[in-house]
């Protein structure tokens, strides 16, 4: 277990050991954003780059993040945006201290407005419509979205595109994503109450498994369709237990932010000339998840 | 003349436990009324009706002849009545000058600037407790590191300053050594002396009758009487309060049993005078 | 006057008769007896689902892995502490036997009884830190809450690069812990968790140790009077210690189920669920001062927490709203709890 | 033998002689001081830009809404009593205020009074249940915890659709409002954010209030013994509840600073954070059981607080770990702080 | 004959207060010692000593000669040393019988299935407290609900069933009824006769006298002096603890003081036997 600790230390050598802050609204254990950490700090370590990574979830400790990276005179910064307003004020003063911004993930529409260079990545809304329209497209017509972060600005996102896209009837239904054994339940006796439910969204792969367990277990024949990755998911869409999960490449919004910077940094590159970067959706089927379980066996998708 | 203040017909159950049944005094002003009586017998749950913390089952108190309801402790602090329990009402944690005067905290200043005289209270608290004789190391030292005595000394010096009509003591010289002992029952003919009504609960005959007025004696929540001081003698009220007999009986029991004799003849000899 | 000396006075008239209902009546579990029922009933009332054999398994599952979880915090809280961190140590226990024997090859075995020995030890530690240094329990948890939670999620992502460890599935030996942790025995045509046999045990025992003990009669006295027991003589390092260290065992215990269950376990698991078990707990009748409680009322605590989180799926209400009505059938639940004790106490 | 009867004995021989220094070892706030130093020291070793006057303003920042709140609560521990609700009461202010005016046009400073009023209830409601029912407020608080956090998340999205309310820079008079909650003042080119005037302001307040008045008293006294308070005529009632009540107001305090600072809200803000508040009021001295710490010491653990979370951010750790490194953090100030008060009292 | 205990130069302060300072005695199996002393003086702090609560900064604790470390309570109720605290040491959630054999379970059983064994435990609380004269209602009723002298003698009771070799009660008697006071003070006499050591903290002369063989004076943490009974008769002990001036010039001050001077005659009467 030798994981090049590219956190604390100066680039690989001769590298161009650029200081390059990375601060989202993930929080810590989060399957999504521990998959942009790897990528950021894959591109750190690949350009030989200084790299710190921050969360918090609550916005005003973001921000308080940013002004501490701001203070520390990094090179360039890439910040995820979950409640642009909020972080409005950090960020405009990082631009005026002269630090590229990058914004990843979320807050697309106002990052050329705050004076970042760029993003990449889209709204959850992309993917929430992926969803929507291909369950619509495999004839669900009652769903419910297992929400497992009860106020989690994106997941509420990823679920009303989704509802939007579906057009038929979506329920939201709260689940605790550290009690799985119990979210289980919950989605079992949702499935054994309303026995016309015929899909089923969740919004992270860890309780798309216990919700594909729910559903044998409820013997109902909904479709299971989630959000995000990883290796029991692929294994199950293998196996068909579930429909397609659909994929933002997170990986790639880790790296790609780091990598521009470095790119602005040294050359003033800027990909896509300003316009935003999108990573995806990408739709993980039956056809593709048998090379991908690896992948996200590792971490990276 | 009106007493001060009258109980009548009180009772009191917790529970299933009946600890008071159909009791009735009168304490007057300038006078002292003692209640006697075994462990258990009632005396505390018949303060604590007295001073709030209790509301009785039955019966009525009167205070100058006006029925009252004594629903909290303020209550019957703002009737005048100022209470030392047996256990004691003080927070350890607190300073001994705090305490003193926790819930009558003098204050100085008008208005928001309106705050807690401390100089006032640290200064009162001092005297009052010289006064007692104790002379207290740092008015600053928390109350849960006094000595028992040392505490019943300050709650009694308390209760004494705010005493206004009535002045309860529940057993105040039972944790006291001599010298203060003797304070405290100079303390009660002094209040007694200022006009005030004095409740004062004791084992001790010895310390009842010389200032005591009225009598009244409790046995298992039950009044086996209440007396004047004319009309009971000291040697009445010993034999009465140690269940004369009974002792008699032990001391003859002591006398009988191995190396007891010695004892069991002390004992007897001083069954009159016996605490 | 009183009667003799040595005299056995055969009744007391001061003592009222007392009827075998009222001396129910003052039971810490009756309370949550009543609260359980009447929740079953609201809940029946409107979910038929809810009332069928199936519903019944159902809710009868989250119930349990908390109720066995809840009795261990039960007699913790009786002792007169708490520890915050038992939530995320079900999280510790698991991972370590899933990263020992999915990512080091460890033998199942052995792994399971080094993920025990490691809860035991920080149980050890909490109970240590606590009696040693007399700071309150819910400090000195909170500081191994935070510490295991930063542990749990370094660890894994160190080791597994992801936030989850997976694959429990195919450890040798998984056929039997799948049997012993997380079958289902089907009684007339519904499978029950084997956990809910698990918990029954688990009450039953937590209630004889505390009332048929000396250990038990220690864990009242501790919670009840610290300066007290000490000065009696009562071990209390030694009883707060293994009571830290019984409630390391559960969440070892909780935790493994849930790996053997899921065959993954994620970094976060169990963190937040710390306040349940309390609340469970409490519900069931524990003074969070200690020294009064039992075994019995935190299962049944567990099992009205089970039943409503469930049935407000079932009685099919918003989800949004989920918390307001958990908050609110707490609150009703205890007040009725207290209301039934205060009767009790007024008619003893 | 002893003195004469009311002579005053101006020695007292059992007294040994006490230095300023050994009195000043007993305030329950020198261990946090302590600890506040030592945490400094450790991070400006490590990081030149966290002694920078910016450093120090940005991590000034997050310890001054933390220590406003940990007055306020600590206030409240000293009266014996939790509010895991506080954290949720911040939220709750500031959608309230938000929903008013950004979507139904409520003048801004009718709203921010509605909000209020809408937080003392609650705070009213904690108090009133508390002491009433005898519970404890731990159990209370974690049912309006509860209902409040569904509250807040039922309410947005029945308004905005959306789980946060957007748009406060919009509405009349924001701008007053952000040069008193939100402005910086900038002293020797650095800008310090205006809450932490309000926080001193707020520590020297509440110390005032506990230590030089009346009600002062009586916190103390109801924190320390209930019983005893009520025997001697300390209003109980009233003390507790205007004690969760000024617990509320600081809540909304923080809260409408946040959402104007922010100009947006979340429906989950401040959840989660009543743990925190606890944290640094325990820090900093104050007793869980009631009847001990002070204002100044739930300040400086606020402000302990403040430095280890945004320390470990200029040390450049591993954010995975943050948690690990502020539990051990948090137990090591706790230790210390303890060994500091045992040895001064030993000394004493 | 060798001491079964011997006290020597102990001392003892808590912070900057001295609670105790160079105190000697012995108590011999077989007999009383009495410790004498003003609230205050250190007695509990001395029997907390001997009783592993406490250790002592300075001197040795000898059993049987050989000197000896009590560095818990345990360990002094190993070496067979019960303690009744002023304080009391009870549990008051926790039923009678539970708390009457808190620390020291009698168990039946074997192996895993050893277990308290209640119905022994409940049949000798009754037994020891009917024998003491207490009639409890109910053993399940949780201490904290007895009254202030039912309390002192479940505690008394206890420390007698499990006091083997040396028995300490620290003003056992204080908070009792006469009939309960002579009760302990019998069972004192038949600890003495059963041959163990005894230890007895008193404020009243009149029950330490008779049953006392020797007396340690307290005064402000400083021995007063250590006498064999022989040494010193009942009325110089009085005086010593009494502070026989004091309490003299203290009836005079009352005779002068208003209507006291019944009192204060009364008082002066009794100065001889008061208590
Ligand atoms: N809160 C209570 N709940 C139940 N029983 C109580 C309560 N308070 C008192 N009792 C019972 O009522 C009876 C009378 O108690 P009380 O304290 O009044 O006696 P007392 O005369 O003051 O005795 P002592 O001289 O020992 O102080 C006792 O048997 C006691 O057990
Ligand atoms: N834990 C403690 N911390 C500080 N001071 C203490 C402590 N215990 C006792 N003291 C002090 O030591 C002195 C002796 O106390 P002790 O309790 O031994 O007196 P005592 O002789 O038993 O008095 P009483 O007759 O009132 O019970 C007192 O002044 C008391 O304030
Ligand atoms: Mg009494
Ligand atoms: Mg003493």
């Amino acid at each position: 277990v030798n994981k090049p600790d590219n956190n604390t230390q100066g680039g690989g050598a001769g590298k161009y050991g650029y200081k390059i802050a990375v601060v989202t609204h993930g929080a810590s254990g989060d399957a999504f954003w521990s998959i942009v950490k790897a990528g950021a700090e894959k591109a750190g370590s690949d350009l030989g780059l200084n790299l710190t990574y921050a969360s918090d979830g609550d916005p005003q400790k973001q921000a308080q993040l940013i002004d501490a990276a701001v203070n520390q005179k990094v090179d360039g910064l890439v910040v995820s945006m979950a409640n642009p307003g909020a972080l409005k004020a950090s960020v405009q003063k990082a631009v005026a201290a002269g630090i590229p911004v990058i914004t990843i993930n979320s807050g697309g529409s106002d990052s050329k407005a705050f004076g970042a260079l760029s993003h990449v990545g889209q709204d959850e809304s992309v993917a929430g419509n992926a969803v929507g329209t291909t369950l619509k497209a495999a004839g669900v017509k009652n769903a419910i979205c297992v929400i497992h972060e009860a106020g989690n600005v994106g997941l509420e996102q990823r679920c009303a595109a989704a509802k939007t896209a579906l057009g038929g009837t979506m329920t939201n239904l709260q689940v605790d994503n550290n009690n799985l054994p119990a979210a289980q339940a919950t989605i079992k006796a949702k499935l054994q109450t309303d026995p016309s439910i015929d899909g089923v969204v969740t919004l992270g792969g860890q309780v798309a498994v216990v919700a594909s367990n729910a559903i044998g277990e409820a013997a109902s024949t909904a479709k299971l369709a989630t959000f995000d990755l990883n290796a029991d998911v692929a294994k199950a869409v293998q196996s068909g237990k579930i429909l397609f999960a659909v994929d933002q490449q997170p990986y790639l919004q880790g790296y790609l932010g780091v990598q521009m910077l470095a790119l602005y940094k040294s050359n003033l590159n800027v990909l896509g000339g300003g316009q935003t970067v999108l990573t995806g959706p990408t739709l993980v089927t039956k056809d593709n998840a048998a090379q991908i379980e690896k992948l996200a066996a590792a971490g990276t998708r | 003349m009106e007493p001060l203040l009258e109980i009548r017909n009180v009772a009191k159950s917790f529970g299933n436990v009946v600890s008071l049944h159909d009791i009735s005094t009168t304490v007057h002003a300038g006078q002292v009324t003692c209640v006697l009586g075994d462990n258990g017998a009632g005396k505390s749950t018949l303060i604590k009706i007295l001073s709030g913390v209790h509301q009785p089952d039955h019966g009525q108190l009167l205070i100058d002849g006006n029925p009252v309801t004594l629903g909290t402790p303020r209550a019957a602090l703002d009737a005048g009545i100022a209470t030392v329990y047996q256990d004691l009402a003080m927070v350890p944690l607190m300073a001994i000058w705090r305490n003193f005067f926790l819930g009558s905290e003098p204050t100085k200043g008008w208005g928001p600037f309106r705050r807690f005289d401390r100089k006032l209270a640290k200064e009162v608290t001092r005297q009052e407790l010289l006064d007692m004789g104790i002379d207290i190391r740092d008015p600053d030292q928390p109350v849960g590191t006094l000595s028992g005595g040392e505490r019943q000394s300050v709650a009694i010096a308390r209760a004494v300053h705010f005493g206004a009509r009535l002045l309860i003591l529940d057993e105040p010289t039972s944790a006291l050594g001599v010298k203060q002992a003797g304070v405290v029952l100079r303390y009660i003919v002094q209040a007694r002396d200022r006009g005030l009504g004095v409740i004062f609960i004791t084992h001790n005959p010895h310390h009842a009758y010389p200032v005591g007025d009225r009598f009244l004696l409790l046995n298992r929540g039950r009044s086996l009487g209440d007396f004047a001081k004319s009309e009971i003698p000291l040697a009445e009220l010993t034999r009465l309060m140690a269940g004369g007999a009974e002792l008699e009986q032990l001391a003859h029991e002591l006398e009988r049993g191995g190396g007891a004799e010695k004892v069991g003849r002390e004992m007897r000899e001083e069954s009159q005078t016996f605490n | 006057m009183a009667g003799t000396v040595t005299g056995v006075v055969k009744t007391d008239e001061r003592v009222v008769r007392v009827g075998l209902l009222r001396r129910l009546l003052v039971k810490p579990e009756l309370g949550s007896l009543v609260g359980a029922l009447v929740v079953f009933l609201f809940f029946a009332s409107l979910s038929d689902v809810f009332r069928s054999p199936r519903g019944i398994a159902n809710w009868l599952d989250p119930a349990s892995t908390l109720g066995i979880m809840a009795v261990a915090i039960a007699l913790l809280m009786i002792g007169g502490h708490f520890d915050l961190s038992a939530g995320v140590q079900t999280g510790t226990a698991a991972i370590t036997t899933g990263l020992l024997t999915t990512y080091y090859g460890l033998n199942t075995w052995v792994a399971l009884l080094t993920s025990l020995a490691l809860v035991l030890t920080v149980g050890f530690l909490n109970g240590y830190l606590v009696v040693r240094t007399g700071l309150p329990s819910f400090i000195i948890t909170l500081g191994t809450f935070l510490m295991l939670q930063g542990l749990n999620l370094g660890v894994t992502k160190i080791v597994t690069d992801t936030v989850q460890v997976n694959n429990f599935d195919q450890v040798a030996g998984y056929s039997v812990l799948h049997a012993v942790m997380a079958s289902t025995i089907t009684i007339g045509g519904t499978g029950f968790q084997i956990a809910i046999l698990w918990w029954i045990v688990v009450t039953i025992g937590g209630s004889y140790l505390l009332l048929r003990t000396r250990f038990g009669n220690w864990i009242f006295a501790v919670g009840g009077d610290e300066t007290a027991s000490t000065n009696v003589g009562v071990p209390v390092m030694r009883t707060t210690v293994t009571l830290f260290m019984i409630t390391s065992a559960a969440a070892w215990f909780i935790g493994n189920t849930q790996i053997v269950r899921l065959t993954s376990i994620q970094a976060q698991a169990g963190f937040g669920q710390e306040l349940i078990y309390i609340v469970a707990a409490v519900i069931g009748g524990c003074l969070l001062t200690g020294g009064f409680g039992s075994a019995v009322g935190a299962s049944l605590g567990a099992l009205i927490f089970g039943m409503t989180s469930q049935g407000i799926v079932y009685a099919g209400w918003d989800a949004d709203w989920f918390k307001f009505f958990l908050g609110a059938m707490l609150l009703l639940a205890v007040l009725a709890n207290q209301f039934v004790r205060r009767f009790a106490e007024s008619r003893r």
